[in-house]
């Protein structure tokens, strides 16, 4: 029915299975989409967030998938300015993934903020000394770069390939790849550390504050560093996913093995660097204000040092050291384990950085004020990640994302499975 | 095929290129984000010339000065009047909601007439001659005694003017509601004789003992007794206050004594008793003493040894000789009675042991002390002419001594012993201690008029209802008392034009007056309310209209004073709480809410702690040692002989262990979102019990059960 | 975001952020304009469409 | 330059919490002039707008050792470290939509042009910020006692005390018409101020010693030395500011008698309190 836009040689499942698969997961998005009319219709009362919690699980998810899509931008440099050319058989899947990713915190943002129909103060009335500025110009900007680098990808659909316009677009677009590679990479260093910087800088709040360079605290830089570490582990565990789900081999482990080599190394020394700023943190710079680190992790019903201890030792120390070796990072099923962890702890360590924060009493007479986010906030967390699936459901079957898809599926006629 | 799809395709194109780089889309986003600056449904107030009225509050006993900002006509902000003798500039948090009871959605709009269980709007007409028909039949009759009247107050001319109608119709039934102040006159009259009354001059005084009197909770006139208690700390005036639970003005105090509840008169007695024997009374104090202190010394010495009030109060007898030995050697020490706020229920036992503290002292009349002197009239009325059906009916007998007699009496009778009520301005279905009893006993009686702004609870058991003005639509005399240190009148002037079609209960009454037979009518020969209150209180008018306020009493009395104590040496009992239960639940009076007539603003609300009134629910607290194993906002039952109700709990280490403290106030249940449906009403879980000697409803608390719900 | 907004100054602030941000802005612009504008070219020199 | 900086007002105030009932007269004094809007359920203080907010304290201890102590907390206009007017919420709104004023001490919040974020209200660790989680209804007819000072605000943008600025600009306004130069300290005072009943709030220039609210704290003009971003400690023993060791420098002083009062304004190590207690500004200087 769709033959004609699947790439050349390429095995996909037949179309009416594809479109039930995309329409359950619709209906997700549909509900997703319900709940963002709500919020911008009825206004921000149909979350759970209050005067306390003004940052809350939206701005989680937000931080959440710019880090986890930070894979695109690292591939990118690793790909374009620092020549490591095996990464071109997975740096069309990060572009897609970091697309989703950023076009999701968009979205994320566009419901979250109290007037959508003036979100756009941000850049017009920019405040250059505030860390959300930075964020937004550069989100904004990083995610023109993202779609620069799609837009080749979608031009070699077999149908639009034809075209010989789109054709020379792609073929010029894939020369100058490396200025735009590198102008994002520029752009998501800002937005990536500014991230880390919104807490950071918040000197009201002692959990949060940290000390830094200039005017960039150290959450700025552990941002960056983080994301460009923990990303490819989204990208490897995405690209996982995918290829369980479609029952096909699409990348060679080369390419997967060194990916998730330098992802180890870039855990590890990321993890060192976070201990030291914990440690100063804890022994320095909260005391100096007048608090000891136990007012963090005490007198409330959910975040105790289990948090801390998962964050940096089982999801930070252990994956780490789990694609640093050899051994262990070769094998599939340990390397899976530590692709989980490191995603799970980059997430985790966003949550700590958004609602730990708004959930710790500073005043001696305040308390501590948790919450539970409405259904609305749910519905609307999980719309990207339907939205994204249904991408990537889309690019894989319509375009050719993957290079070594044909070479590793063509010694037998491969398993008709979306 | 092929060229028209592309060309369509590139025509697609061109025109979302073409209309992205039009100015189209930059000003459609601009033109909404200036839509969102200015949404017609965020009311946008109209600017104005701004001008200030001074008026007087009336919404509690305090009568305290305002200033009313005004833009054009329209009312904006209610603030406290500098310079105005009571109050001098501060206000309290409900005179300056005022403005939302002007425009409450609970306000009654014009008159109303029940027809089967709704109201109907009728004309003012048509309600005064149905009203004037319904008391011509009563006369007809010739039982005018049937006709009840129950206000707020009784003094001003209002309040006059309901006795003159009742007089003059044949009726001696006209009551008010428990109030602070008539509690004052019946002290005074008990111990100094009749026609007194108390003040108490608190900014003055360098040692006040308070048997619970809720200084900065609304007790007297709050703002200024807010003032008083602020200029202790310049003055380095002590306050020692005692009772069960830390009170704002307990944890304002130098020292809170937490005592068992309902034992305060024992306490004030003890405390007499360690004065009179250790002699530290003042010399000049046992001349006052009718039939000198020899008599009564001996049986308190008897009664009230330091041991036995110990035991009783449960305060240590080192404490209680220190307060004594503190309060006797203070240079002008007060003993001030009157739980809470004062009103609501109080024991004339516990009201005449603290005042005989003052009169041991020998502080009457003196600076810093407790000023006694006869009740300052300033109205003057004509003589009433009464026809033979008034003669008659004023010679029967009242129906009670006090308004929960009347609803006793009415319960209890199998006659209807009440025809027609008229309820001015007080809401006694909630402020009544058992409303379910109230509430029957108004069901029947067979014609009720309400007059009041307010369709609140007693409002909506009416027959009728004359919607009046509220405070700052009207022109009145608003007399103080509230135990201030001297009197003052106030002239509440209409810097508002009235909102709705309601009427000043002056002229409802001229209107009727006229309406009825025999000589009522001649009675109320005014032609309006206004010609009235300028003729019966010209004696003060000039100075009332052009300062807004007259001060009849200022400085200290000169009057001598004598001192009875025969209501203590007839050795009455201590109230007892009626119950079984093993905790005590006590009432807890709060500035932020109003615990009676009129009922909270909306603003007032908003102000009221989550530790008292938790969405939907009332917040009880208790001592973490009574709590056994219950955490905060867990429910429970609340169980009295009265009633039981689904409270919350609130852990407080400032209650004494042993007690429920229960906030008055919540529980309304009219038409005003903000204000109604909102946790329990008190009155509801706790009975009357009646004082003997008194006849009071003195109940203080009651025994109650918690259970987890 | 312009020097004609009233909130703008004149100063490192604004000349480093804004800076950074236009010379982003340009590459980005300059990058895709080339890139469209050589893939018309291209196009052009192929020889209108036939690309087969 | 010089002269501007003399020119320059630091509006503040100080709070005597030992005179202090926690009445709210101030909170709906505050709620009535700047038409704070009010809805059906206010028990979730949470979501509950109030400028002023008076806070209940306890000092901790069993019955009947029990004190408690209210505290009116309006925003604290903060100066920020150092003084140098980066309050938290200022330094970090990305729309300009909250300002500070060199010649006030005032931080302001231009409500058509915060687009809601509530990056603020992260920053302010007192919690004086409030967002517009509903559209705010007035009942029927109720409108008509708003006030024309202040508009009311939209759904979607954050709100706070404003030392009702509106009043120091009806103020000069006076001043200006009458030919003088500035105002005087009583012809601008917010509405809690003048509706305490307690006279419990000082509020005036902290920069002119002639006023009221410089005798009572008589800030300290130099950094203080434990901690050089904390500037105009007030150099009285007995009056404090609210978590004054962040560097915040808030505009709003308490003052109290009790010592277990001015410790719960700021969070001490165990044993540091009693080492800390007797610094008030630098010495040099007193």
């Amino acid at each position: 029915m769709d033959s004609a836009l699947i790439p050349e040689g390429a095995k996909r499942c037949a179309f009416p299975k594809f479109a039930v698969g995309i329409a359950i997961v619709g209906a997700v998005v549909l509900w997703g989409v319900y709940a963002m009319l709500l919020c911008w219709f009825k206004g921000l009362n149909q979350t759970n967030m209050n005067d306390n919690y003004g940052f809350a699980l939206w701005i989680w998810a937000d931080l959440a998938v710019i880090a986890v899509g930070g894979g695109a931008f690292f591939t990118g440099l690793l790909k374009y300015i620092f020549k490591v050319d095996e990464l071109k058989n997975i740096i069309n899947f990060a572009v897609i993934i970091g697309f989703i990713c950023y076009s999701s915190a968009l979205l994320i943002l566009a419901i979250d903020i109290g007037q959508p129909l003036r979100g756009w103060f941000i850049f017009w009335h920019a405040n250059v000394h505030s860390m959300l500025t930075e964020v937004a110009f550069c989100l904004s900007c990083y995610f023109a770069v993202l779609t620069i680098e799609f837009i080749p990808n979608i031009l070699e659909n077999r149908q639009a390939n034809k075209i010989p316009f789109f054709h020379h677009l792609a073929h010029n677009m894939h020369g100058v790849m490396a200025i735009f590679a590198a102008t994002g990479a520029f752009l998501s260093f800002f937005h990536q550390g500014s991230l880390g910087g919104v807490a950071g800088v918040m000197y009201g709040r002692p959990f949060a504050v940290r000390e830094g360079l200039l005017i960039w605290p150290w959450t700025f830089f552990l941002f960056t560093w983080s994301a460009a570490a923990f990303g490819p582990c989204f990208t490897l565990l995405v690209t996982k996913i995918t290829e369980t789900i479609t029952g096909k081999k699409l990348v060679k482990d080369n390419v997967v093995h060194l990916l998730a080599k330098i992802s180890g190394w870039m855990i590890f020394t990321y993890i060192i660097a976070k201990i030291i700023d914990t440690i100063y943190w804890a022994m320095v710079t909260a005391p100096g204000l007048g608090f000891d680190i136990s007012r963090f992790y005490s007198d409330n019903s959910f975040y105790g040092y289990w948090i801390l201890l998962t964050e940096i030792v089982i999801c930070g120390v252990i994956p780490g050291l789990l694609l640093i070796m050899k051994s262990t990072r070769e094998n599939p099923a340990l390397r899976l384990v530590a692709i989980i962890l490191g995603v799970i702890g980059v997430c985790l360590n966003r949550w700590v950085m958004v609602l730990q924060i708004m959930a710790i009493p500073v005043m001696s007479f305040d308390t501590w004020a948790l919450y539970i986010p409405s259904w609305q906030e749910v519905a609307t967390t999980v719309l990207p990640v339907a939205y994204g699936i249904i991408l990537i459901a889309v690019t894989y079957r319509y375009l050719p994302v993957f290079p070594q898809e044909k070479e590793l599926n063509s010694v037998e006629p491969a398993a008709e499975t979306k | 095929m092929k060229v028209d799809r592309r060309s369509f395709l590139g025509l697609g194109l061109g025109a979302v290129a073409g209309f992205s780089v039009s100015p189209v889309l930059l000003k459609l986003t601009d033109d909404s984000s200036i839509w969102t600056q200015n949404w017609p449904w965020t009311p946008v107030p109209v600017d104005g010339e701004v001008s200030y009225e001074n008026s007087v509050c009336s919404l509690c006993p305090g009568s305290c000065g305002i200033s009313v900002r005004k833009i054009d006509d329209r009312p904006v902000k209610i603030e406290g009047l500098d310079e105005y003798p009571i109050n001098n500039g501060g206000a309290c948090l409900h005179g300056i909601s005022g403005l939302q009871y002007l425009y409450d959605p609970a306000r009654v709009k014009s008159p109303l007439k029940k027809n089967g269980d709704k109201f109907e709007e009728i004309s003012w007409d048509d309600a005064i001659s149905v009203i004037a028909g319904k008391l011509n039949d009563i006369r007809t009759a010739g039982s005018p005694e049937k006709f009840v009247c129950i206000a707020d107050k009784d003094r001003g001319s209002v309040p006059e003017l309901f006795k003159r109608f009742l007089k003059t119709f044949g009726s001696s039934n006209f009551y008010t509601m428990p109030g602070f102040e008539s509690y004052l006159k019946l002290t005074a009259e008990a111990m100094h004789g009749k026609g007194m009354t108390i003040g108490f001059d608190l900014e003055n005084s360098d040692f006040v003992l308070s048997f619970g009197a809720g200084i900065i909770e609304g007790w007297g006139s709050p703002v200024s007794c807010f003032k008083a208690n602020a200029s202790r700390k310049e003055r380095e005036a002590k306050l020692y206050q005692i009772e069960p639970r830390l009170s704002n003005t307990a944890a304002g105090a130098d020292k809170w004594l937490p005592i068992k509840p309902g034992t305060e008169a024992d306490l004030a007695l003890g405390i007499c008793s360690f004065i009179l024997k250790h002699n530290l009374y003042a010399a000049t104090a046992a001349v006052r003493f009718k039939g000198g202190l020899n008599k009564f010394a001996a049986q308190l010495q008897n009664d009230y040894s330091l041991s036995k009030t110990s035991e009783i109060t449960g305060i240590k007898e080192s404490e209680i000789e220190e307060i004594a030995t503190l309060f006797a050697k203070a240079k002008m020490p007060i003993a001030v009675f009157g739980k809470g706020k004062g009103d609501a229920s109080q024991s004339l036992k516990e009201f005449i042991a603290v005042q005989t503290l003052n009169c041991l002292m020998d502080n009457i009349n003196k600076k810093g002390g407790v000023f006694i002197q006869p009740v300052k009239t300033y109205l003057e009325f004509p003589e009433e002419t009464l026809d033979d059906v008034a003669k008659e009916g004023n010679e029967k007998p009242r129906l009670g001594q006090y308004v929960h007699d009347l609803f006793e009496k009415i319960n209890t009778s199998s006659q209807p012993v009440v025809d027609t009520l008229f309820v001015y301005q007080s809401n006694p279905c909630y402020a009544l201690h058992d409303t379910k009893t109230i509430k029957q006993a108004v069901g029947k009686i067979p014609f009720v008029v309400s007059f009041s702004s307010f369709l609140d609870e007693t409002a909506k058991e009416a027959d009728i209802i004359l919607p009046v003005h509220t405070f700052i639509e009207r022109l009145e005399d608003v007399p103080s008392g509230a135990g201030l240190s001297k009197t003052v009148v106030g002239l509440s002037k209409p810097v508002v034009k009235p909102v709705f079609n309601t009427k000043l209960p002056g002229d409802i009454l001229l209107l009727l007056a006229k309406a009825l037979d025999g000589t009522v009518a001649e009675n109320f020969a005014w032609e309006s309310y206004d010609e009235c209150l300028e003729t019966v209180a010209k004696n003060i008018w000039d100075s009332l209209f052009q300062d807004g306020y007259a001060i009849l009493e200022e400085g200290v009395p000169e009057e001598s004073v004598e001192v009875n104590v025969a209501f203590l040496t007839g050795n009455p009992s201590s109230i007892q709480a009626t119950g079984d239960g093993e905790l005590m639940l006590i009432p807890i009076d709060n500035m932020r809410l109003p615990s009676a007539a009129p009922a909270a603003s909306p603003f007032s609300i908003k102000t009221v702690s989550d530790e008292v009134l938790k969405g939907r629910d009332t917040v009880v607290e208790i001592n973490p040692k009574t709590a056994k194993g219950l955490k905060n906002y867990d429910y429970v039952a609340l169980t009295t002989p009265v009633g039981t109700a689904k409270v919350m709990i609130h852990l407080n280490e400032g209650i004494m262990p042993g007690v429920v403290g229960m906030v008055k106030g919540l529980g309304h249940s009219f038409d005003n979102k903000y204000v109604s449906n909102k946790g329990v009403n008190i009155n509801e879980l706790i009975g009357p019990v009646i004082e003997p000697g008194s006849g009071l409803d003195a109940a203080f608390g009651v025994k109650a059960k918690i259970s987890k719900a | 975001m312009f020097p004609f907004n009233f909130e703008w100054a004149w100063d490192i602030g604004h000349a480093i952020f804004f800076g950074g941000f236009w010379y982003a802005i340009s590459i980005l612009g300059a990058g895709m304009t080339y890139c469209v504008l050589k893939a018309a070219y291209d196009t052009l020199k192929d020889g209108g469409g036939s690309h087969h | 330059m010089n002269k501007i900086e003399n020119k320059a007002h630091k509006f503040g105030m100080v709070i005597d919490l030992d005179k202090c009932t926690g009445c709210g007269s101030c909170m709906v004094s505050c709620m009535s002039e700047n038409n704070v809007p009010f809805k059906e359920d206010e028990s979730n203080k949470k979501d509950s707008i109030t400028w002023m907010r008076v806070y209940k304290l306890t000092n901790g201890k069993s019955f009947p050792d029990t004190e408690i102590v209210y505290l009116p907390r309006p925003c604290q206009h903060c100066g920020g470290k150092g003084d140098h007017g980066h309050s938290p919420c200022v330094s970090v709104c990305p729309a300009t939509a909250t300002d500070y004023g060199y010649d006030t001490g005032i931080v302001s919040q231009i409500y058509t042009r915060c687009f809601g974020c509530r990056y603020c209200m992260g920053a302010c660790p007192y919690h004086a910020r409030y967002f517009n989680w509903w559209d705010p209804k007035w009942p029927e007819g109720m409108e008509k006692y708003l006030s024309p000072d202040v508009s009311p605000r939209m759904r979607g943008v954050v709100e706070k005390c404003s030392f009702c600025f509106h009043r120091y600009q009806a103020a000069k306004d006076k001043a200006y018409y009458d030919g003088r130069d500035d105002i005087e300290e009583d012809e601008y005072q917010t509405a809690c101020t003048t509706a305490c009943p307690s006279g419990a709030i000082v509020f005036g220039d902290l920069n002119n010693p002639a006023h009221r609210v410089h005798e009572i704290v008589k800030p300290d003009p130099h950094p203080w030395p434990n901690n050089p971003n904390v500037v105009g400690k007030s150099r009285n023993p007995n009056v404090f500011r609210l978590l004054e060791r962040l560097g915040t420098n808030p505009k709003v002083y308490y003052l109290s008698e009790r010592e277990w009062v001015r410790k719960a304004g700021d969070n001490y190590l165990d044993g540091e309190w009693d080492k800390i207690k007797n610094h008030h500004g630098s010495e040099s200087h007193g």
